[in-house]
């Protein structure tokens, strides 16, 4: 019987989300147990790093890789899976896009390091600082190195599949991986390298239930400063929604729920920067021709840039602003 | 001249972690170092983005335990615009987080810590896991894991929108209600949990405590420490996840301070090492004596064990039986055996899963009144809960706005970083001796760790994503000896 | 490896105009070596490009070399994009894959730094090959004519324009203000040089507007909203109610003869004369129903009265008669709506509203028509004592940076006619202050040299001030015009007893207004815009859209017939054609990725975003779309998407633009 | 004494993007005029103001652009109606994410230029470009890519394996 | 209560000390204060700027920066005095190379000047901010019959500033009216006086001068109204020479408008710095509301 083709999954810079959502498909984790020889999965197995340095090139077929990359290790983790697999996909928002952990990368790493490291709670009278490696009585121990910019999965390694979403729908997991299966077993057709599966070819409002007018808004609200109707759309109650910019396939969840989509499926298809579509979208909504008043409407949105970017600023054109990249902080 | 093992990284565990060991001379461990080499900076880029989205973005912290985030930043932001939300948005969140922990106690007794004990400490690397739980309990048990896990998202998806980062917590409650329908569905999936819950005491009873040599692992000395410990309790001093005060007991049992969760900074403080990206809190007030325990080390633990020695009992009969039934066995309270805490686990799973059908009985469940419209001008406010892990503090401020201007965070797992250390090292000094080391040695280190159920991706509210565990050993002069190393055959 | 294209790049000398600046060798070369792996696969440079020969060049090199796309760097779009399309054409490449970059106006003749100006051409060649790469073939879009077409404004322009038309044997509908055609010509006296009698030349043409069968007159008219494009206008006019039903009425004349209400008539009379409440403008008005004037007719101030409609045989008058509203179809339409006399009240210190004596232009073109408030003799205010002095203001509020700093063309001879008229009807002495004597057409220099001939003074100086103020003996009386002679370098206090100010031209109060409404652009002062000043003055940059006459600028009366015929032969040109070929650039939506979010449902003024209710997604009505993409770049979900300016096509402009399609020698770690 | 050559002046380089029927027509009209102005401006013709997308910016910037010029036709004279109020409400969102992103304000420019002022546009191109001049070079993608070479924040002990290498 | 910093200018010390009377007891009784501008300095009159224009903008710009202190508006009752200032306020702002000069200057006596200052003419105070409506409420004896000619002469409206009739003002006519006198059609009321082209050369500015008064006489003009001291005196204190050089017998009464309007408001002559004309006044004139004789 030939060898099960052997499946791996790796998270660098994210928060385990993703590892859960594929958990979540609950009785196919048994399917998937089933088709693959699970070799590599740190939440849930001990297989050791060493044992990946000995596979050959190629030897895993599938690896889901999640999380950015934040740190050089991560980088080295990333270019060695690259190496030893055939399939990797860029699995959840942080892979594909930087995700949360992304935001750092408004500040500088000077700036991140010294807040976390001087909250009121923390006491450092010396200021100490981690050092990426330090001299113990006993022998100099390491941790790595941060990287002064969150960068995307494919902006480290060459990536064949993307697959977003913070985390992935496990409807959309236990899809891909039938999808895998059927493919080994030479019933199906891998889509092109580069493509997005696991997701929509649309965006969220195609999903989403609430009834939507033509939107002309004359001011931002915060959701929680008001009683918004639950079968409107949320952006024509002056709610920034980032739903008509953020790729279909989460069935709408957020907003079903009475929540604005935050964007976590990332752009549509062929959509080159994720933020530009929305600036372009809301500027088209808001309902006025007076400089002076298009500025007040505006400053109903207080954090625009947070707003436009908050999933997707290392996968943007601009990836990170000019104080993460002089790193003077 | 010392010799060096290296545990990098730690597995079965959410999050980052490397062990470092160095041996002297003899080869008995002269220290160890637990380090954890993430760090992301939620306190630095969440300054700037509107409170209201804490909720979303600290649901990002930790994608095992997002739901307890989602709770501590919901509080958080409520005090922040010092609204009260309605009961029944108050009591909504204590259901969704009742399944939630749920979930998260059984996918850790079952998939992360369970192992070692339903496999036995030194099983083969490649069955100690979760499959290999399953391989060995059977299918059916395995399925009834997975069922509850199922039920708990289940649960939390209809109240949180979604089943992992839920979305539905706003400053003021939440943006939607239940139907009876669901509420239906709730109570038959909480009256299953019971059940469930009751069912792995039992396992637990037969597989562990009526292994004579678990008993003598849990109860031996290796996994024993004197600290202090910290959990949160309602007004008559019974454990309570999502509300109440914070309440610490002395390693003699008596209660040491019972605080408001406001006053938490007046408490606690953080000691900064500089080979770890993580802090070490402590008691402020006892101070920082290094990682010893005892009565004058500030050390605490945050953990389901500290939280039971830390009050009175369970408000739900079944739980309180076995929690009478727990210091009983165990002669006494507190309970210092770290092991114990796999016990007080499965002993908050019954209370859960009571709580959980208590609050889906309840009358106000469905009603729509699930939002008030905040009017104070936000300033700064605190949120805590227990998370499975441990005390979760969620502490920001804004400006008139409500734009977020500072922030800071003591997650589950970080109050449990110093106890972990040192039972990390105590378990090493204990096991290792004369140089000799093997496998399924460093996996009885590794239980030192887990039992804490840490989760590092919380802990750091940083990074994880640390290489699988390597284990190298240096001579003294740091020349490399030997590797072992954890292959699948 | 993916197909690349076969690119051909040509840079033009324009002569010295681009090679004087920069460098072509060096650019052509350039090209051919740094953007090979773009495809470029000759790069050629030539003296003129647009000559025959230049684009023999190119088609040689499509034939030869199998060109797949066509970048030449020369003058701008405007000019000679249509040329080198056809180019490409004639050798068998779709014109749609060829793109011209200026590296003339926005290159050589606005920059001095010849090394800096040559680096903008290799860019700004590098940015047009990276954007043609993401050409696609297109075909023009092919839309009907509706052969009717509309003209604004009935002065000479737009009747000579309306003619020509309806003598072709097409429909025009021919729209004017007031209640007759005519316009301004129709108040002169006299045209220069000829002196013909204005009316005598104009009626007639009036008279056939009248009856032509092809020509629809709407007099009282305003043009209240333009939709659609060229080849099929909808056009709403508004046509004022006149009170009268034009059918019964046969203009006979008894109503305002019987109307006891008298009113001063500003508009035709400026003023000079009156008129009745129910009035014609003038006796030979086309049509010749009158019209009552609402606003001092006594009926409609206090109910009363109704004389007229006691008189009329044939009782047409009707008070309650109600505006009407009327939607035409038309494929082009025609703004002859001509221009407004500068207000010489603006000018204090020459005293016109304040010095009795003080005419104007029209007032004194009314003073000497036969048919005017004088019955033709030329008198003072008090309509009685003939002048003995008159003096003739050139330039009043023209060539003036506090007015108008343009030469209005015209006021130059109207002042000399004006100065004739004086000598041959008074004898009196005439005085013209002058700037320049402007006689730039044929027979108008011989007029002034009889003039001269007549023994009229002129004075060159620009009148300082024309005042009561006497001072010197023989001035009681009299209007003093205090005058610099420049040829003498004397101060010259001229006593006149009539002074005349020959008042410039100024585009319509409302211009701006009606730009907007026909969709074209104004310059700063108000003219409408021609598409080019010099090869293209009748057309404008809006498709269907014609300028003729004074609305285009200050000119006389020839050259307004003239730009009324030229704006007729080309709507004829383009009705004969049946169908317009129009730039095919329009938007569309990829119905699988809208989401049906309907952002861009209110980012279309066209209308030309309708929304599905049952799909749940929007859509671009390609014929009423104009290609301005807004709505490409609004949409969201990145599902529209717009032929000729094209994400790609952008994106990749720009990475031409900054040198990042060439790799870097020393490769920055990837 | 070797004349240390006086070092060359900052020349910016920057993108504009004009629309077909106002803003390219004056910088042709400036250019039939022979108006002189800087020649740091590379210009795209898009059809209207409207067309621009955010994304354009971006690219430009992220590109190496140091400046970028927004211009259409005058709030009311556009050639499409109304497109060009668009344009004007995408730039003032733009211009607060940029602010956000560190970017000056000053970099990016929005200018109402109609067909007939040419002169007026070859001005503002010059002071635009003077102004980008005094903010320096923005050279956006310099040190993004690879990790920046001072370990800020650690001191690297000498001969260490840096920890990249995982001793096997 | 309007308030400014006044500079009154060295004529009015000496030559036009009817004018500072009568400004004086106007802007009282209208509750305007004027407080005197400390230790300021000549202001450079209409020539000094065509001498050494550094110099002239230092001397104007003391007074301002003296007068920035005070942080009110100042108002000069001299057209020239107020055509100096006003433009050195308007120059320097343009040219900072030129202030930083003028400054530097100013550092001896520890001044600065900024520029952030407005500079008003006395009549500008009457005709605007006050305003004819307030004013006529204030007239107790209206001059009524008084036929005046209103000479605003050259350097209240000139050199323009923005959006200002330089032809045909009519602010001066009104204020006439408002106090009750009859404002006659005086065509020349523009023209200049000679300005100090009496001293270079005189026998112009005679002329210039004759013109003027023949315009006034051929207009029944009563008395000439002005609000300028150099006007005043030109207009006033030279018909007698005007008279020997050119034949003439005029003997028209040159005032200042704010004498006219103290009168107006029943200030007695004698506060108003009457009795120290050069041409004897018709008593008339001084007791309001009878008419006027017209001089021949």
């Amino acid at each position: 019987m030939t060898a099960k083709p052997k499946f791996a999954m790796y998270w660098a810079a994210s928060c385990g989300g993703c590892e859960i959502a594929v958990l979540n498909i609950h009785e196919k984790i048994l399917d998937v147990d089933a088709a693959f020889d699970v070799v590599f999965w740190p939440v849930a197995m001990d297989a050791k790093y060493a044992d990946v340095e000995k596979m050959e090139d190629g030897e895993i077929t599938l690896c889901l890789f999640n999380g950015g990359m934040r740190n050089d290790e991560n980088e080295h983790i990333a270019k060695l899976l690259r190496r030893k697999s055939k399939l990797l996909v860029s699995f959840g928002s942080c892979a594909c896009e930087g995700c949360i952990p992304g935001l750092a990368n408004f500040s500088s790493l000077k700036d991140m390091v010294d807040t976390a490291f001087s909250t009121i709670t923390t006491d450092n009278p010396n200021n100490i600082r981690p050092q990426s490696s330090y001299a113990m009585p006993e022998g100099t121990i390491t941790i790595p190195t941060l990287n002064p910019v969150l960068k995307t999965l494919d902006q480290v390694v060459d990536v064949d599949y993307y697959m977003p979403g913070c985390p992935p729908e496990s409807a959309q997991i236990a899809a891909v991986v039938d999808l895998v299966i059927a493919a080994l077993n030479g019933k199906a057709e891998l889509p092109p390298k580069g493509a997005t599966i696991g997701a929509g070819d649309s965006t969220v409002c195609d999903e989403c239930p609430r009834k939507r007018n033509v939107k002309t808004i004359k001011e931002f609200n915060r959701i929680q400063l008001m009683a918004a109707d639950p079968e409107l759309c949320l952006l024509e109650q002056g709610i920034p929604c980032n739903g008509p910019a953020t790729r279909s396939g989460c069935v709408a969840r957020c907003p079903s729920a009475g929540a604005q989509c935050i964007g976590c499926y990332g752009p549509a298809e062929g959509v080159v920067d994720y933020g530009a579509r929305l600036i372009a979208a809301f500027a088209s909504v808001i309902d006025s021709e007076k400089p002076e008043e298009i500025d007040k409407i505006l400053d109903g949105l207080v954090d625009p840039a947070g707003q436009f970017y908050r999933f997707n600023l290392a996968g943007s054109l601009l990836r990170a602003s000019k104080y993460a990249r002089s790193n003077g902080g | 001249m010392t010799q060096r093992i290296t545990i990098d990284p730690i597995t079965r565990l959410e999050g980052h972690g490397k062990i470092e060991i160095f041996l002297n001379d003899q080869g008995d461990v002269a220290n160890t170092y637990f380090q954890i080499p993430e760090l992301r900076g939620f306190e630095r880029f969440c300054v700037g983005r509107p409170v209201e989205e804490m909720p979303l973005l600290t649901n990002r912290i930790c994608g095992v335990c997002p739901e307890a985030h989602h709770m501590a930043a919901a509080k958080a932001v409520d005090a922040v615009y010092h609204v009260d939300i309605p009961s029944t948005a108050k009591k909504l969140r204590e259901l969704l987080y009742m399944a939630f922990y749920c979930t998260d106690h059984t996918t850790h007794f079952y998939a992360l810590g369970g192992p070692d004990f339903i496999m036995g400490p030194d099983a083969p690397v490649a069955e100690r896991n979760i499959l290999g739980v399953i391989h060995k309990v059977g299918l059916e048990i395995g399925g009834k894991v997975i069922q509850m896990r199922k039920y708990g998202h289940t649960v939390v998806e209809m109240i949180g929108g979604r089943k992992v980062h839920p979305c539905t917590s706003i400053p003021g409650g939440l943006t939607k209600g239940i139907t009876e329908e669901q509420r239906l569905e709730i109570e038959q999936m909480g009256r299953w949990a019971i059940e469930f819950a009751q069912f792995s005491l039992q396992a637990f009873n037969d597989i562990v405590l009526g292994n004579k040599q678990y008993v003598d692992l849990i109860l031996g000395d290796i996994y024993t420490h004197h600290t202090y410990y910290m959990g949160l309790v309602d007004a008559n001093n019974k454990v309570n996840f999502y509300d109440g005060q914070v309440r610490v007991v002395g390693p003699d049992g008596k209660e040491y301070v019972k605080y408001e969760p406001k006053d938490y900074a007046a408490n606690l403080a953080e000691h900064v090492e500089p080979w770890t990206y993580l802090k070490f809190p402590y008691l402020k007030n006892v101070g920082w004596k290094g990682l010893v325990d005892g009565p004058d080390s500030g050390i605490y633990m945050a953990t389901p064990l500290s939280r039971l020695n830390a009050s009175d009992g369970m408000t739900t009969p079944l739980a309180q039986a076995e929690y009478e039934k727990f210091y009983a066995t165990l002669q006494g309270k507190p309970v210092h055996q770290r092991l114990a805490i796999h016990w007080a686990r499965l002993i908050e799973l019954l209370y859960a899963a009571e709580h959980w059908v208590e609050l889906a009985t309840d009358p106000e469940i469905t009603s729509t009144n699930f939002h008030t419209i905040p009017t104070e001008k936000p300033t700064e406010g605190v949120g805590i809960v227990e998370a499975p892990r441990g005390t979760l503090t969620h502490h920001y401020w804004t400006d008139e706005r409500g734009v977020v201007t500072k922030v800071n965070l003591i997650v589950g797992t970080t109050n449990n970083y110093a106890p972990i250390t040192m039972s990390i090292k105590k378990a090493a000094e204990g096991l290792i001796k004369k140089g000799n080391v093997n496998q399924g040695l460093l996996n009885m280190v590794e239980m030192a760790f887990r039992a804490y159920d840490p989760c590092f991706g919380c802990a750091t509210h940083s990074l994880p994503g640390q290489m699988p565990l390597e284990v190298t050993i240096h001579k003294a002069d740091g020349e490399i000896l030997d590797v072992l190393k954890q292959y699948t055959e | 490896m993916e197909k690349k294209e076969k690119i051909g790049v040509y840079v033009c000398h324009c002569g010295t105009n681009i090679a004087g600046v920069v460098n072509v060798g060096e650019v052509s070369a350039w090209a051919a070596d740094k953007l090979k792996d773009q495809g470029v696969v000759i790069a050629r440079d030539y003296k003129f490009m647009c000559s025959s020969l230049g684009q023999e060049l190119i088609q040689k090199d499509i034939k030869e070399m199998g060109l797949t796309r066509v970048v030449v760097a020369a003058c701008s779009p405007h000019l000679h994009e249509k040329t080198f399309r056809n180019a490409s054409k004639g050798a068998g490449l779709n014109p749609y894959l060829t793109e011209l970059v200026s590296i003339r106006e926005q290159d050589s003749w606005v920059h001095t730094d010849k090394v800096a100006a040559t680096e903008k051409a290799k860019a700004i060649i590098s940015g047009g090959v990276s954007r043609v790469i993401h050409h696609e073939a297109l075909e023009p879009l092919h839309v009907p004519i509706h052969p009717d077409t509309l003209v604004v404004g009935g002065g000479i322009a737009g009747i000579q324009a309306a003619l020509e038309i309806a003598d072709a044997g097409f429909h025009v509908y021919l729209v004017e203000r007031e209640p007759t055609i005519g316009g301004h010509m129709a108040q002169f006296d006299k045209t220069f040089p000829t002196l013909d009698c204005s009316a005598c030349i104009l009626t007639p043409k009036m008279v056939d507007a009248g009856n032509h069968p092809n020509i629809t007159l709407l007099t009282y008219s305003e043009v209240e909203k333009v939709d659609g494009y060229v080849g099929s206008f909808t056009v709403t006019i508004r046509k004022r109610a006149r009170g009268i039903k034009e059918a019964d009425c046969t203009g006979c004349g008894i109503c305002w003869e019987k109307c006891p209400k008298k009113v001063v008539d500003n508009v035709f009379e400026a003023g000079m004369g009156n008129r009745k409440a129910v009035y014609v403008p003038f006796p030979q008005a086309v049509p010749k129903y009158p019209v009552i004037d609402r606003i001092n007719c006594t009926y409609y101030i206090k109910g009363t009265c109704k004389a007229c409609e006691k008189f009329c045989p044939t009782n047409a008058i009707d008070f309650a008669q109600e505006d009407e509203i009327m939607n035409v179809q038309v494929g082009n339409v025609i703004l002859a709506t001509g221009y407004d006399p500068f207000d010489s009240r603006r000018i204090t210190q020459y005293g016109y509203g304040r010095l009795a004596n003080v005419f104007t232009s029209l007032e004194f073109e009314r003073l000497c028509n036969a048919a005017g408030p004088t019955g033709g003799n030329i008198v003072l205010r008090d309509g009685k004592t003939a002048p003995q002095v008159v003096g003739i203001v050139h330039c009043v509020g023209s060539r003036d940076k506090n007015y108008n700093e343009y030469c209005s063309a015209i006021c130059c001879m109207q002042s000399l006619k004006f100065a004739h008229l004086v000598r041959e009807r008074t004898g009196a002495e005439v005085y013209n202050f002058y700037i320049d004597i402007r006689t730039a057409a044929k027979s108008y220099e011989e007029f002034y040299h009889r003039l001269l001939d007549e023994g009229t003074h002129f004075i060159r100086g620009k009148v300082a001030e024309i005042s009561d103020a006497v001072r010197l003996p023989g001035e009681e009386g009299k209007l003093i015009i205090q005058v610099e002679d420049t040829l003498t370098g004397n101060q010259l206090r001229v006593p006149v007893d009539m002074a005349i100010l020959s008042a410039g031209l100024e585009p319509r109060r409302d211009s701006k207004a009606v730009a907007k409404l026909f969709g074209i652009s104004c310059s700063a002062d108000g003219w409408f815009i021609e598409r080019h000043p010099k090869l293209d003055p009748v057309a404008t940059v809006t498709e269907g859209i014609y300028i003729a006459g004074c609305v285009q600028g200050p000119k006389d009366i020839p050259a307004s017939v003239a730009q009324g015929a030229a704006a007729a032969a080309r709507i004829l040109g383009k009705i004969q054609q049946k169908e317009v070929a129009l730039e095919p650039v329009r938007a569309t939506v990829n119905e699988a990725q809208c989401s049906g979010c309907r952002i861009c449902n209110n980012v279309c003024p066209f209308n030309a975003i309708l929304f599905h209710e049952d799909k749940m997604v929007s859509e671009v009505n390609p014929a009423l779309c104009q290609g301005c993409g807004t709505c490409v770049a609004a949409c969201p979900a990145g599902a529209i998407s717009g032929t000729g300016f094209s994400n790609e096509q952008i994106l990749s402009q720009i990475d031409g633009l900054l040198f990042l399609n060439i790799p870097k020698k020393e490769a920055v770690a990837a | 004494m070797t004349v240390t050559p006086e070092p060359k002046p900052f020349e910016p380089v920057m993108i504009g993007f004009t629309c077909n029927w106002c803003s390219y027509r004056a910088a042709d009209m400036a250019g039939t005029a022979r108006m002189k102005y800087a020649p740091n401006v590379r210009l795209i013709r898009l059809m209207c103001s409207g067309r621009l997308d955010p994304t354009f910016v971006f690219k430009a910037f992220a590109g190496g652009a140091d400046g970028v010029l927004v211009s259409g036709c005058h709030p009311g004279d556009c050639h499409y109606i109304n497109q060009n109020y668009k344009a004007l409400r995408r730039f003032h969102l733009m211009q607060r994410v940029l602010t956000q992103m560190g970017i000056e304000p000053g970099r990016l420019k929005l200018l109402w230029a109609s067909a007939a002022e040419g002169a007026i546009f070859a001005r503002e191109i010059t002071k635009f470009v003077e102004e980008v001049r005094a903010l320096g070079p923005l050279n956006w993608n310099a040190n993004i890519g690879h990790p920046t070479a001072d370990h800020e924040l650690s001191s690297v002990v000498e001969g260490q394996p840096s920890t990249k290498e995982v001793t096997a | 209560m309007k308030e400014y910093a006044y500079f009154p200018g060295c004529s009015l010390e000496k030559m036009a000390v009817s004018y500072h009377m009568s400004t004086r007891e106007t802007t009282r009784k209208l509750g305007i204060k004027l407080n005197e501008i400390d230790d300021w300095n000549c202001c450079g009159a209409t020539t000094y700027f065509y001498i050494d224009e550094l110099l002239a903008y230092t001397l104007c710009a003391r007074n301002l920066a003296i007068a920035e202190q005070t942080g009110l508006d100042v108002v000069a009752p001299c057209s020239a005095c107020y055509k100096n200032m006003y433009f050195t306020v308007a120059h320097l702002k343009k040219d900072p190379d030129l202030a930083e000069h003028v400054n530097f200057a100013l550092e001896e006596d520890n001044l600065h000047f900024t520029g952030d200052i407005n500079v008003k003419h006395l009549i500008e105070v009457f005709c605007q901010d006050v305003g004819p409506e307030e004013l006529k409420g204030k007239v107790t004896k209206p001059l009524t019959g008084v036929r005046v000619a209103p000479y605003y002469g050259c350097q209240i409206v000139r050199p323009q500033k923005e959006k200002e009739d330089v032809e045909q003002p009519q602010f001066f006519e009104d204020m006439l009216s408002a106090i009750g006198a009859t404002p006659v059609n005086y065509p020349l009321k523009m023209r200049c006086c000679g300005g100090s082209l009496m001293i270079s050369s005189r026998t112009a500015a005679l002329s210039m001068v004759r013109n003027l008064l023949q315009c006034a006489v051929d207009s029944q003009a009563a008395v000439v109204a002005t609000a300028c001291p150099m006007c005043q005196v030109n207009l006033e204190c030279y018909q007698q020479q005007v008279n020997q050089e050119f034949g003439t017998n005029f003997s028209m009464p040159i005032l200042y408008f704010t004498q006219l309007v103290g009168l107006a408001m029943g200030i007695p002559a004698k506060k108003l710095g009457f009795g120290k004309e050069f041409v004897t006044l018709a008593p008339a004139l001084l007791q309001p509301g009878q008419v006027v004789p017209v001089p021949d």
